[in-house]
């Protein structure tokens, strides 16, 4: 598999904005640890030069970030993975931002680690995580060096990617990928093969761990209301902090149905969630029921799409039978 | 204090009826005087597609024991589509509450039309009885709303 | 017959028939069809009409409930569905039942049988012939 | 805060028999905004009105609550009471407890309970209700009525002589519909044709009125007041504008082997035709599926025969936009097929026809000028055997037949049979019936003189079947009153067939979101009181597409129609639905959700500049909701993630009042 180094990144960014065809650049910016790396806008050569990174840990999803950077005068330049890319034809069609202010460059991605996945394997003491070919080597204050498969330590979200494509680019660096085949729903189904009791307790224990700190609210792509609804006192649900168990399943279930069908499955919630609550799970909950009973859908997947739950068939599956489990083929 | 035992349980159950279609069917049970449980409260949308998820999550957090979404059967819509969108919407929703462990037999969707009064009465019936029959709803409860 | 006894016999026919009298809108379509009218003493609308009226006494005691072929053209063609060879058919049934044994005896059927004949129409066939 | 009135209705006994109404009225008193509650025996009677009316002035009352019937019968009645108080008639909201609570529980306590939680829901609901105004629509004043029979003509030519413009859409070539193919007419027995191509005349001269012949209805978009259609004019390839009618080249078109829909396919025409003498618009057509002209450019006759230069092989489908204020549905309809009845020998012999078939055998103008003869052989029958009821009140195979009775059958069948006895007295006449219905002016009469004065054979029973045997047709039908079985060998034999609403009906309800009932006949918007409207606004049902009738009832129900779109269209404006989405453009993102659900296209997005909290400027997609176009249906609510859109009438917060009230 052919991945593109910072340098690649650097001099692209570093030639766009020289000769004008940008004016800030989104990029990542290194941090105090390996895995410590934060999205970030970049207006010089010298900003970029100093604290540009792209490294394994470069997971986060820049195309929320284009809905305030767009309102900038000029152009800005977006790296896009084959997760971000989904989200960012997502995002065009729902008209969140302008298209004529992106530049997008469009890069292969194999997985990327996150900072969950690198302290399983080294709890302390991290000081250096690079990547050689498939290898992930691991130093720590403690044990020296040490090497792990790269694709066996990588977190579910990229062992079960969907799509290893980029959707949408002004320019490709390396070589594009394909849609994959990941068995990605085998988790949601080992759950519906649960009984509801099972279930309630998989989620009570879950779910009761939410702190309400909106971290998957605010990271999701598909999460960019002007005004939440758990911010709006008009709306009825509003809720700041969880006060009962109640609460925990309302806002996860109202999180999950709005952006059910607008969902692109990129996995950042649960990335992000400091109590690892598998949020993707619930997304994918309604991915799995969405693709069954209405026909595969990504979202995403071109820009323009009408979701799901803005379309509809007149024969689609009657609800009572689809609980049954009668399923469309 | 006595512990009284013996009083039977009685569900509350929230019935959305769309305005056109259910509500009418609901009021032609009235007029054939067909009954069903008193458990069962109307409130009257303009479609049944006007149901927010919200709505079905707040009467469970008021104490409900079971919801019923009734609506124009489909191409009957007076809206057209909005029972399409519904049926959608609901499915997921269900479907997703069952995911999380609540009892798949506290929701229900049913299509009743303004000429079946008859229906209404017995599927009101029925799902009432099935509300009963698993008692109270306590996995969507919310304590600070059951004092 | 006791006024019970013929609203439970009536009961009985309806049951065994899974015929709903009362659908009948009297056309006489069903006795317009019929090709054994001639022969019998009451017509299949009559059958009907008698049927729901609870009037089955004479019904049981005619030679009629033997005259009809079975052919089925009274329910093919019964504008409302009531299908009254099926109802000739139970009180024919209810007759057999009330002579108080089975005329039919396995070795009586012949081997021979025309596969394209309706079910019902063999039974009463047999019922008939081996009185 | 709102100052809420109750009022709680006995309704006689109807609510009072099984609901404490007084204690209704008690316990309600203490929540929250309610000022007044008070129980009487007709809260919709003129006493109780006014007493709400001075409750309303006594302790300034902002809302009411009327603890009633269903709001569906009397919510427009308290609406208005509270407009005459001088209150907003959507400060009122009724607690449904007789309908849905005294009728339907029969334990008085049960009862009784449940009216105080409804009528806690109704005050729970009050208290967030705001003053709701109806927004306002111009309409076009402009009609349009789709069918061209007898229906479609009359609502035309009622409308165009208030002085609106009436466009006629008509999908055949020719106005006139089913009763230009008649022969008579009952009870008087005047021809058709003399009482209606006067009218079609009218039409066709009718400065109001435009004629589209040959044309269809594609697509309806807009409302009430304000439809938008685009009607296909199919190519006739005759220039409308030009023919002058002469009918040369239907006389020298050598393409002679046309089936003449007009009789029934009973004869022939050519390739070029004119439907009949007196069809409107009187002008030539050419049938491209026989013309070898258009088949294969050989020919060209009948262009060289005109005169005027008429004929034009290029001309194409021509698509009409138009706006009106309301639409007129007389799609009219057909008798049903009758290839399943084998019984009848339908198919096997020629000499087994339809009633309409008849008409046309009998018509001067008809493919026999008038002489009935069979079919098969040109002879003169002696003895006709008419079947009535065939696919009517057929209940047992939906294939086969209509549940419901086809309505003017019996009185067209005792048309048939008094005029043969009149024309051929020595010809022996049967009627087969079920039952024989004449309700309707001289009816009966009219049926008992075909019995006492003609001689006809009325019998009592059903054909059971009918055998083509050699030259006759056996008849076995049973006579119920004499209990025998007939045979009769008869020369022809009429099935009145069963009717239909046309096939082009059910596609078009759908364009118009007008409903229909299982048969496929449009829905009126209530049974009784409002019989020719469709539930949709603006569309109104003439003549038989919605439901089986006489000449005299469709053409007073045509006119019915046409009162009715005259009413509509003597407004200048029309008030909408108050109950309509709005768009909080603070928390919207133009994501276009709502836009994707909407059925009627009421939103629209701007860009429009917001200030931001750091002073900065910001361009953002808002929805805007059009209140004329918007019905309200409340879709777009729940598409919208962020809850920037509701529905006024039926807020978010005032149905999670309602759960919260009902779930206490």
């Amino acid at each position: 598999m052919q991945t593109v180094t910072r340098e690649q990144l650097l001099s692209k960014a570093v030639s766009l904005l020289s000769s004008g065809t940008v004016n800030r650049v989104l990029g990542w910016k290194k941090g105090d640890f390996a895995y410590d790396v934060t999205p970030s806008v970049f207006e010089t050569e010298s900003e970029l030069q100093d604290s540009f990174v792209y490294n394994i840990f470069c997971s986060a999803n820049f195309s929320k970030y284009l809905i305030s950077e767009t309102q900038k005068e000029g152009r800005v330049l977006v790296f896009l993975k084959p997760c971000d890319s989904y989200s960012f034809n997502q995002l065009l069609t729902e008209h969140r931002f302008d298209r004529e202010r992106v530049y997008a460059v469009g890069i292969p991605c194999d997985g990327m680690m996150d900072t969950a996945s690198v302290k399983a394997l080294a709890p302390d003491g991290l000081t250096h995580a690079v990547r050689d070919g498939e290898q992930l080597k691991i130093s720590t204050l403690y044990d020296g060096e040490t090497s792990f498969p790269f694709a066996k330590v990588l977190p579910d979200r990229c062992k079960l990617c969907k799509s290893k494509k980029v959707v949408v680019y002004d320019e490709m660096l390396g070589t594009n990928g394909d849609i994959t085949d990941a068995p990605r729903f085998e988790e949601v189904v080992r759950l519906e093969n649960m009984t509801e009791e099972e279930r309630y307790t998989f989620w009570q224990k879950e779910l009761s761990r939410c702190i309400r700190c909106n971290a998957c609210r605010d990271v999701c792509p598909a999460c960019t209301c002007e005004k939440c609804v758990f911010d709006n006192p008009a709306s009825g649900v509003e809720n700041k902090a969880i006060d009962d168990p109640f609460e925990e399943k309302l806002f996860h279930i109202i999180r999950a149905f709005h952006v059910a069908g607008r969902c692109t499955d990129c996995g950042e919630c649960s990335r992000v969630c400091p109590q690892s609550i598998p949020l993707h799970l619930l997304n994918r909950k309604f991915i799995y029921d969405i693709d069954r009973n209405y026909g595969e859908y990504i979202a995403g997947a071109e820009e323009g799409l009408r979701a799901p739950l803005v379309d509809y068939h007149t024969d689609d599956p009657e609800t009572d039978a689809v609980m049954e489990g009668g399923q469309k083929q | 204090m006595q512990i009284n035992n013996t009083t039977e349980f009685r569900p509350k159950i929230v019935a959305f009826c769309c305005n056109w279609c259910s509500y009418a069917g609901a009021d032609l049970a009235g007029n054939n005087r067909l009954s069903y449980p008193a458990d069962i409260k109307i409130i009257r949308v303009p479609c049944s597609c006007r149901v927010n998820p919200t709505f079905i999550l707040r009467a469970f957090q008021r104490g409900a024991d079971g919801v019923i979404l009734c609506g124009c059967h489909p191409g009957d819509c007076h809206y057209t589509s909005g029972n399409y969108y519904t049926r959608r919407r609901m499915t997921l929703l269900f479907s997703m509450m069952n995911y999380l462990g609540i009892e798949k037999e506290r929701t229900r969707v049913e299509w009743v039309s303004a000429a079946e009064g008859a229906k209404f009465a017995a599927v009101m019936q029925d799902f009432a009885q099935t509300v009963a029959a698993l008692g109270e709803s306590k996995r969507l409860e919310d304590l600070r709303c059951k004092q | 017959m006791e006024k019970n006894d013929i609203q439970n016999t009536v009961k009985e026919i309806i049951r065994i028939s899974g015929v709903n009298p009362k659908k009948c809108i009297k056309c006489g379509k069903c006795s317009g069809t019929c090709p054994a009218y001639d022969e019998m003493e009451y017509h299949p609308h009559q059958f009907v009409s008698m049927v729901d009226m609870g009037d089955i006494e004479p019904l049981l005691e005619s030679p009629s409930i033997f005259k009809c072929l079975s052919c089925m053209a009274c329910v093919d063609r019964c504008p409302r569905g009531v299908e009254p060879a099926k109802l000739i058919e139970a009180i024919r049934s209810v007759k057999q039942r009330m002579q108080g044994s089975n005329h039919m005896k396995p070795d009586d059927i012949p081997a021979l049988l025309d596969e394209e004949l309706p079910q019902q129409a063999i039974v009463s066939a047999l019922r008939k012939y081996m009185k | 805060m709102q100052r809420i009135g109750v009022f709680v209705c006995w309704c006689g006994s109807n609510i009072a028999a099984t609901v404490d109404v007084q204690r209704v009225a008690d316990a309600v008193r203490s929540e929250p905004g309610v000022v007044f509650s008070v129980d009487y025996q007709y809260m919709c009677s003129q006493a109780g009105q006014s007493m709400i009316v001075d409750a309303v002035k006594e302790h300034q009352l902002t809302g009411l609550v009327i603890c009633s019937c269903s709001p569906r019968m009397h919510e427009s009645t308290f609406r208005k009471t509270a407009q005459l108080a001088g209150i907003n008639p959507y400060m009122v909201e009724i607690a449904n407890i007789r309908e849905q609570c005294s009728w339907v529980h029969k334990d008085i306590f049960i009862g009784t309970q449940k009216a105080i939680t409804l009528a806690k829901a109704a005050i729970a609901k009050v208290n967030l209700n705001t003053p709701l105004t109806s927004g306002e629509s111009k309409v076009t004043k402009r009609a349009l009525v789709i069918g061209g029979g007898i229906a479609g003509i009359q609502s035309a030519l009622d409308i165009a002589d208030a002085g609106f413009p009436v466009d006629l859409v008509e999908k055949e070539a020719t106005i006139g519909g089913k009763m230009a193919q008649l022969d008579k007419t009952f009870p008087t027995l005047d021809c058709a044709a003399c009482i209606l191509t006067p009218k079609m005349v009218d039409v066709a001269q009718h400065e109001n009125i435009r004629i589209i012949s040959h044309a269809q209805v594609e697509e309806v978009g807009g409302f009430v007041g304000n439809f938008h259609v685009k009607i296909r004019k199919k190519a006739r390839f005759v220039d409308e504008s030009i023919c002058t009618g002469c009918g040369l080249c239907t006389e020298k078109c050598p393409q002679k082997k046309v089936p003449n829909a007009f009789n029934l396919n009973m004869d022939h025409h050519r390739a070029i035709y004119i439907p009949f003498a007196q069809a409107v618009p009187k002008v030539a057509i050419i049938d491209p599926d026989y013309c070898s002209m258009l088949k294969n450019g050989k020919c060209g006759v009948c262009a060289k025969v005109c005169s005027v230069g008429a004929i034009d092989y290029q001309q194409k489908d021509e698509i009409i936009e138009e706006d009106y204020g309301a639409i007129v549905t007389a799609t009219g309809y057909n008798p049903i097929s009758l290839e399943k009845y084998d019984e009848y020998a339908y198919s096997l012999s020629k000499d087994v026809i339809t009633s309409l078939e008849f008409e046309r055998l009998t018509n001067a103008a008809g493919p026999t000028q008038g002489h009935l003869i069979r079919p098969s052989d040109g002879k003169q029958p002696h003895t006709i055997v008419f079947v009535q009821c065939v696919g009517s009140r057929c209940a047992a195979n939906a294939e086969k037949g209509k549940e419901y009775c086809s309505k003017i059958c019996c009185m067209y069948t005792a048309k048939h049979a008094m005029l043969v006895r009149d024309k051929y007295p020595d010809t022996e006449v049967y009627v087969f019936y079920i039952d024989v219905r004449t309700p309707g002016k001289s009816f009966d009469e009219f049926y008992r003189r075909a019995v006492e004065e003609y001689g006809v054979h009325y019998i009592k029973g059903m054909v059971g079947k009918v055998i083509p045997e050699g030259n006759t047709l056996k008849v076995q039908a049973s006579d119920l009153l004499m209990n025998k079985q007939l045979h009769i060998d008869a020369d022809l034999v009429v099935l009145a067939a069963a009717i239909e609403p046309d096939r082009s009906a059910r596609p078009l309800a759908t364009m118009l979101t007008a409903s229909m009932d299982t048969n496929d006949f449009f829905t009126e918007a209530h049974p009784k009181l409002r019989p020719v409207e469709s539930p949709t606004a603006g569309i109104f049902l003439s003549g038989t597409c919605q439901g089986p009738k006489d000449i005299p009832e469709t053409v007073s129900q045509a006119s019915a129609a046409a009162a009715k779109v005259i009413g509509l269209l003597c407004k200048n404006t029309l008030k909408g639905n108050p109950c309509v989405a709005v768009s909080d453009e603070m928390m919207c993102n133009g994501c276009s959700s709502c836009a994707n659900v909407c059925p009627y296209g009421a939103i629209t997005y701007e860009s429009k500049e917001f200030r931001m909290p750091d002073r900065t400027t910001r361009m953002r997609r808002v929805a805007k909701v059009n209140p004329a176009v918007c019905q309200g249906c409340g879709c777009c609510t729940v598409a919208c993630p962020s809850g920037a859109m509701d529905l006024d009438g039926f807020k978010n917060q005032q149905i999670m009042a309602e759960v919260d009230a009902i779930c206490k």
